[in-house]
């Protein structure tokens, strides 16, 4: 009983790091036992930054619930300062490109400055919602970009690019091992973030903002937190993706990949870090494999297809008419039908009385439509100094 | 341009405010608000109201319509900061101080339109509600690496929750999803999450507002029995006279803002001011 | 119960750490063969197949093609057949791992690198650690070419540029210069910094405007260059054409759009009619695909015959120039070679063929003077020798 | 001179700006959802303009109003009709769907490079100045346009119940409006102007590519933002503002490359100093 009972925590909680752990030894074995096509090794350093991206804009979009649109600014951030570090490191003092300590210092200033923007960014977040937070991440990723574009050859190499150090493709596979552990890292630190009462209170202001702060959540902090940890891991993988790649460009971070990073969150499913995953893996494995499939005007059939099922997904899980249709047809119903599970108390118990409709009565607030505050606003007078929202609910 | 200054201004007004001299003096009262009051531009939404409120007492804030009961909660929960007068809890002034502030030093409350958190079970709302006493302190650090007090804080709070769920009879769906409670088992979830903040004051905004007569006694019941229970303070708005006659010791009628009357239900709804505002001339 | 579990979590954690570190001790053995099954010699050439600057890859492999046709029907390079292979870049480094192991794990031999500069620096960095030769037509990045290995059949940014403020110095002298850029582009910023380098003294200070981005309102660039009486743009030619489009009424209409190598085809950009801006357009380069005779015309000719409705610039042409002097080079070298050799067995051989000083290669990129192939020799580090010619698209029109 | 011509193209730019964020403005007052794509839809009125541009370009203008139109309708039933009343996360991350959605089809059925018209409207000498005449069209129809939606919110029945619609959805419907339709309105109008745009920017241009609208749409909504969402002569002013910092930094060489920084970084200036933008109405949620 006992037994069953730890091997049923084990899959609920640890199964992700157990396959992940799984599948890098399975990796570790094959590069040391058969010497591994460039190729290999290459994707799955890509899949790995995948991963770590999509896994820490999930902390945002899918546990915070607000839209971050310039995630990947955040990376280049991180790549850029991360392989700067590591080139006047690895060029003063004359290191291999490979050095692992000067891979950590890198690691650990990328991380560090792309937290830091992420604190401003989150900054902003304190104050905006919804769709104008969407349009501020936006401009904060095209900001990085035209800066790092036009920055002087010296700095950061502008548009030619900053030839960061990387590792040969012969060695790519120790970046795969580190990219693996780096995964660990991320899965360790924001799972356990978000199964401590820290994780509550974030998904408590998800739900309703409101009565999260007069249930005494510190807003602020927690809105705070959960932009800076998500920047530093997307410094993290861009630090990676820079030890991969020559030469870093800006240009690759542009909205389209944060587009590209949001749909392996959507498609893997909000709120749910192991879809993430899967999902990213792949659309990574996806988008490499299909490069060669699809040339010319048809590679962007991909994009196409990836749109589709975005917003058809989308639609499936948050229109309000097929409510009953999700309830009905969806894959954990699927799957407990397989299972056969027994009696569940966690089940939608259908019996309950309802009341769906909620009486609603005019009271002071309503009373107080916006004429009053447009005539406040024309006289400029602030007295009342009501809290107000940015966005619109 | 000047638009773009004010703008500054009252961004830094939020997010760096003066430091406000906040008084604290010995009082007998657990609320005592003191002239306190607010105006929109010009429109006073409130003005001029003095509540007291003795410990473990329940008081009624009744009024029609647009009267200004519920801008009275704003104000005492800080969403709304009030342009004149001022508020005591304990003694302690807390005027001007941010929501999550004014819920630690005591004062909770409860949403005329329930707000829970809908997507999150029964039992992790109570949770939330528990979230920053300090007896369930755990820094961030020591819940992402696991440490001892992590699990300590983590069963604590669980069993906390537990308990406050078996007094108000929802133990049994703890773990359903508070979007599928029934109604009248949302508004008691949202009073259990209020007192998972370990209040001084219970504010409630119309806790029985679509409510039959039957789930509005059993209310009445579980109310007197969180003031006994937990030694409570209770200031509840209500519409229905016969559950505020019957439940609160005494209460203030508001009605376009200022205060009509005040004393026990009979005396107060028994003025003739209040006679007039309820049934006109 | 939880305790023990998370600390067994770490120690496996721990335990593959170590694992990985001792791994990270071993590297795998020597190169392996890709080509051993081929039957034919492979070529590989990586570009941007999609996206803006699709012409360039489609030009390039399609010139490529040709080339390959022309000599399989001739017979191949000793008997054995050629085959191209095009991988689709799209014109961002970060495909090029995907190109180039496709490429070189499917077994090509011979490489084209790739047709722009910034996937070709990544492509550089896996070519020289894999050991094998590319002769680039067209990645003009001062950091491409390599004497390990990496070749150009184009001009360098830098010689372009410096060129270019040859020409103006010894033609243009005393006008007043403008120069229109963009500036988040390689190409471009690499050509203007060597332009404004090399312009002497009676020039004064160019007067400088950029863009950035795909498309563009260009209203304050035009007023910016409208005193210019020449404009050296070191653009691509879609731009290039929106820029004359929507400057057509305010830039001087005696004034000279002078351009590089990426104004080739500015003619023939659909729903630009390039008569009807007045000013002179012309441009320094080593093709022209507007000529009517010489070996450049019977490429074009050949082109047109073969891909009708597709992009021709001299992209292509250098492509199947490259094509003609790899072929060329293995002829000369007098080494043995077969279908299944390895790529980095014919980067031993091409490398030595041109680093000598003997080879010449005649081609059609260049200045070809009457029937004549223009002569392109290599220098060590993998630069191109060969004259730039200035080539007039269209002469001023009075108004 | 120099701050003469600098006028004339903040104007120029602005203008079209400003059309694009009265549409904008439009969708995201009444439907209160950020339409990400408004800008493919304008490039959709590009792609028709340029197709019917060798007839005649007022035929092109003519097709490319009723195309639009046609697209706007059918991304509105389509993909968020069935989302009315759902978070507005799922909103947004739809409308981007869309916005990729049309940006990729476009690449697929048309290709990937830009097709071109060349227009010259030639241009009009006012003492030493020079103006174009598109310049001036762009200017007298962006100020036409944003007073006739003015107009036409203010004293149509339809528009009467588009405010209505942008205040309480819930409330309008009670009153016996149709919010649906409403709202198929707002959009039909909404992408009637992105053709309107398209024109200015295809004659403009004069080159349209799968992603010749994205940019402009980006920076249009920054400028509605900037003007204040929900307000009409916000739209116009916040596209204005934008044209000008976009006229000042292309005149000044070494920070052309960063105009659009600057944009961008403004507007996050005003929406943290000033959430509701120039122009804007407070709103509070209710508590």
């Amino acid at each position: 009983m006992k037994a069953k009972k730890i091997f049923k925590k084990i899959t609920k909680h640890y199964l992700n790091y157990a396959v992940i752990a799984a599948v890098m030894l399975v990796f570790i074995i094959l590069a040391y036992a058969t010497p591994m096509k460039a190729s290999t090794s290459l994707l799955f350093q890509k899949i790995t930054v995948a991963v770590i991206m999509a896994v820490s804009l999930s902390l945002v979009v899918g546990f915070l619930g607000e839209l971050s649109l310039g995630h990947a600014g955040f990376m280049s951030i991180g790549a850029y300062l991360g392989g700067k570090v590591a080139l006047v490191l690895t060029e003063n003092g004359n290191l291999e490109a490979s050095n692992i300590l000067v891979f950590i210092i890198a690691l650990i200033v990328g991380a560090l400055c792309a937290a830091l923007c992420g604190f401003i960014v989150g900054f902003s977040a304190l104050r905006l919602r919804g769709d104008y937070l969407a349009i501020v991440t936006l401009a904060f990723g095209e900001i990085v970009r035209v800066i790092f574009t036009n920055s002087s050859a010296e700095s950061f190499g502008g548009a030619l690019g900053l030839k960061s150090p990387s590792f040969k493709t012969k060695e790519m596979f120790i970046l795969v091992i580190i990219g693996f552990l780096l995964i660990l890292l991320t899965l360790f630190v924001i799972q356990n973030l978000l199964r401590s009462k820290t994780g509550r209170a974030i998904t408590a202001i998800r739900d309703n903002e409101i009565a999260a702060r007069a249930t005494g959540i510190d807003v602020t902090k927690h809105k705070l937190m959960v932009f800076v940890i998500s920047a530093a891991f997307a410094g993290i993988a861009g630090v990676l993706f820079s030890y991969a790649n020559k030469p870093i460009k800006a240009d690759t971070f542009d909205y389209n990949y944060s587009i590209e990073i949001l749909v392996m969150v959507v498609l893997g499913g909000m709120g749910s870090i192991n879809g993430s995953i899967i999902s990213a893996t792949l659309i990574t494995i996806l988008n490499d494999k299909l490069t060669v499939y699809l040339t010319g005007d048809n590679a962007v059939f991909k994009d196409l297809f990836y749109a589709l099922i975005l917003i058809l997904l989308v639609i499936y899980n948050n229109a309000p008419a097929l409510k009953g249709f999700r309830e009905k047809y969806n894959l954990r119903a699927l799957i407990n039908k397989i299972r056969k599970p027994k009696n569940d108390p966690s089940e939608i118990r259908g019996d309950a009385a309802r009341w769906d409709v909620v009486p609603t009565k005019i009271e002071m607030d309503e009373v107080l439509s916006t004429d009053i505050i447009i005539e406040k606003n024309d006289r400029g007078d602030d007295s009342a100094n009501i809290r107000e929202r940015g966005g619109t609910k | 341009m000047a638009k773009v200054i004010d703008g500054i201004k009252a961004f830094a007004k939020k997010h760096f405010p003066k430091k406000v001299n906040r008084i604290t003096k010995e009082s007998d009262f657990v609320l005592e608000t003191e002239n306190l009051g607010i105006s929109f531009g010009g429109l006073k939404a409130v003005q001029n109201v003095n509540l007291k409120i003795k410990k473990n007492e329940i008081y009624g804030l009744v009024g029609p319509n647009g009267a200004g009961k519920t801008t009275v909660f704003n104000l005492l929960t800080g969403v709304y900061q009030p342009t004149e007068g001022t508020f005591f809890l304990c003694g302690e002034e807390l005027r001007s101080l941010k929501q999550e502030k004014i819920n630690h030093k005591g004062i909770a409350r409860t949403f005329q339109n329930i707000r829970l958190f809908n997507n999150m079970s029964v039992v992790r709302n109570v949770m939330v509600g528990l979230h920053s006493q300090d007896e369930y302190k755990c820094t961030v650090i020591e819940s992402v690496l696991r440490l001892p007090r992590h699990h300590k804080v983590e069963k604590a709070m669980r069993e906390r929750a537990k308990e406050l769920l078996d007094i108000f009879g929802l133990k049994e769906e703890r773990n359903n999803l508070a979007c599928n409670l029934p109604y009248g088992k949302q508004r008691k979830l949202e009073i259990a999450r209020a007192l998972a903040t370990n209040p001084k004051l219970l504010l409630l905004d119309e806790p029985a507002a679509g409510m039959n007569p039957n789930e509005t006694e059993d209310l009445m019941n579980t109310i007197k029995l969180i003031r006994d229970k937990f030694d409570m303070t209770i200031l509840l708005i209500e519409h229905d006279l016969k559950f505020v006659s019957g439940l609160c010791d005494r209460i203030t009628v508001l009605n376009f803002g200022t205060v009509l009357a005040e004393g026990t239900a009979q005396e107060a709804l028994n003025d003739p001011e209040v006679v007039k505002a309820y049934i006109g001339n | 119960m939880r305790k023990t579990l998370t600390r067994i979590i770490c120690l496996v954690v721990v335990a593959i750490m170590a694992l990985g570190c001792l791994v990270s001790c071993n590297t795998p053995d020597e190169a392996v063969n890709y080509a051993e099954n081929n039957t034919t010699i492979k070529v590989g050439v990586s570009g941007p197949l999609t996206g803006g600057a699709a012409m360039y890859g489609i030009a390039v492999k399609n010139s490529a093609q040709l080339a390959i046709d022309e000599i399989n029907a001739a017979g191949g390079v000793n008997g054995i057949m050629l085959e191209l292979v095009a991988a689709d870049d799209k014109h961002e480094p970060t495909q090029v791992s995907t190109t180039y192991t496709t490429l070189y794990e499917g077994g090509c031999q011979l490489f084209l690198g790739t047709v722009t500069t910034g996937p070709g620096i990544q492509f550089k960095d896996y070519a020289l650690e894999d050991g094998i030769f590319y002769l680039t037509p067209s990645a003009s990045g001062d950091d491409i070419p390599s004497a390990d290995g990496g070749f150009q059949m184009c001009f360098t940014d830098s010689n372009q540029g410096t060129a270019s403020a040859t020409y103006f110095n010894t033609n243009y002298k005393g006008k007043k210069v403008g120069i229109f850029y963009k500036a988040d582009d390689d190409y471009s910023v690499g050509i203007k910094n060597n332009f404004v380098k090399g312009l002497d003294a009676s020039f004064g200070t160019p007067v400088e405007a950029s863009f950035t981005g795909d498309t563009a309102m260009f209203d304050s660039q035009i007023a910016t260059l409208k005193d210019c009486e020449i404009i050296f743009m070191p653009i691509y030619y879609t731009p290039a054409s929106q820029f004359m489009k929507q400057g057509s009424g305010t830039i001087k209409s005696d004034a000279i759009y002078f351009g590089c190598d990426g104004f080739d085809g500015i003619d023939a950009v659909a729903g630009f009619d390039i008569k009807s801006i007045t000013q002179e357009v012309s441009y320094l380069s080593h093709f022209d695909s507007t000529s009517t005779s010489g070996p450049a015309a019977d490429y074009i000719a050949a082109y047109k015959a073969k891909y009708p409705d597709q992009p021709l610039n001299q992209f292509g042409a250098a492509a199947y120039d490259c094509v003609y002097a790899m072929v060329d080079a293995l002829n000369k070298s007098g080494k043995e070679f077969s279908a299944t050799t390895s790529a980095q067995d014919y980067a031993t051989i091409l490398k030595e063929v041109f680093t000598s000083d003997t080879f010449v290669f005649n081609g059609v990129t260049g200045e070809c003077v009457g029937d004549q192939k223009s002569t392109i020799t290599w220098n060590d580090d993998g630069t191109v020798n060969k004259i730039a010619v200035k080539y007039v698209v269209k002469e001023a029109s009075a108004n | 001179m120099d701050f003469i011509t600098m006028i004339i193209n903040g104007l120029s730019i602005g203008g079209t700006y400003a059309i694009i964020a009265l549409g904008y403005t439009m969708v995201y007052g009444i439907a209160k959802m950020l339409n990400f794509a408004h800008g493919d839809i304008i490039m959709v009125g590009g792609y028709t303009i340029v197709l019917f541009f060798p007839i005649s370009p007022v035929v092109g203008i003519i097709a490319s109003v009723i195309f639009c139109v046609i697209v706007g309708i059918v991304v509105e039933k389509s993909a968020y009709k069935p989302l009315r009343g759902a978070s507005p996360l799922a909103v947004l991350i739809t409308a981007i769907g869309v916005s990729k959605l049309l940006q990729s089809a476009a690449q697929i059925f048309i290709g990937s490079e830009s097709k071109g018209i060349t227009v010259n409207l030639g241009e009009i000498k006012m003492g030493s100045v020079k103006i174009s005449v598109l310049t001036l069209i762009t200017i007298l129809c962006s100020i036409a346009v944003m007073v006739a939606l003015t107009l036409f919110v203010k004293y149509t029945k339809t528009g009467r119940a588009m405010i209505a619609v942008s205040e309480d959805r819930g409330a309008a419907q009670l009153m016996g409006i149709n919010v649906n339709f409403i709202i198929m309105i707002t959009f039909i109008i909404g992408s009637a102007l992105a053709a309107v745009a398209s024109v200015f920017l295809v004659f403009k241009i004069q080159d349209v590519g799968p992603i010749f609208g994205a940019m402009p749409g980006i920076k249009a909504f920054a400028a509605a933002v900037i003007g204040g969402i929900g307000s009409i002569p916000g739209a116009m002013v916040g596209g204005v503002v934008l044209g000008f910092i976009e006229a000042v930094c292309g005149m000044i060489p070494p920070i052309t490359p960063y105009t659009d920084a600057i944009e961008f970084a403004i507007l996050i200036i005003v929406l943290l100093v000033k959430p509701t933008g120039f122009l804007g109405k407070k709103r509070r949620e209710k508590v």
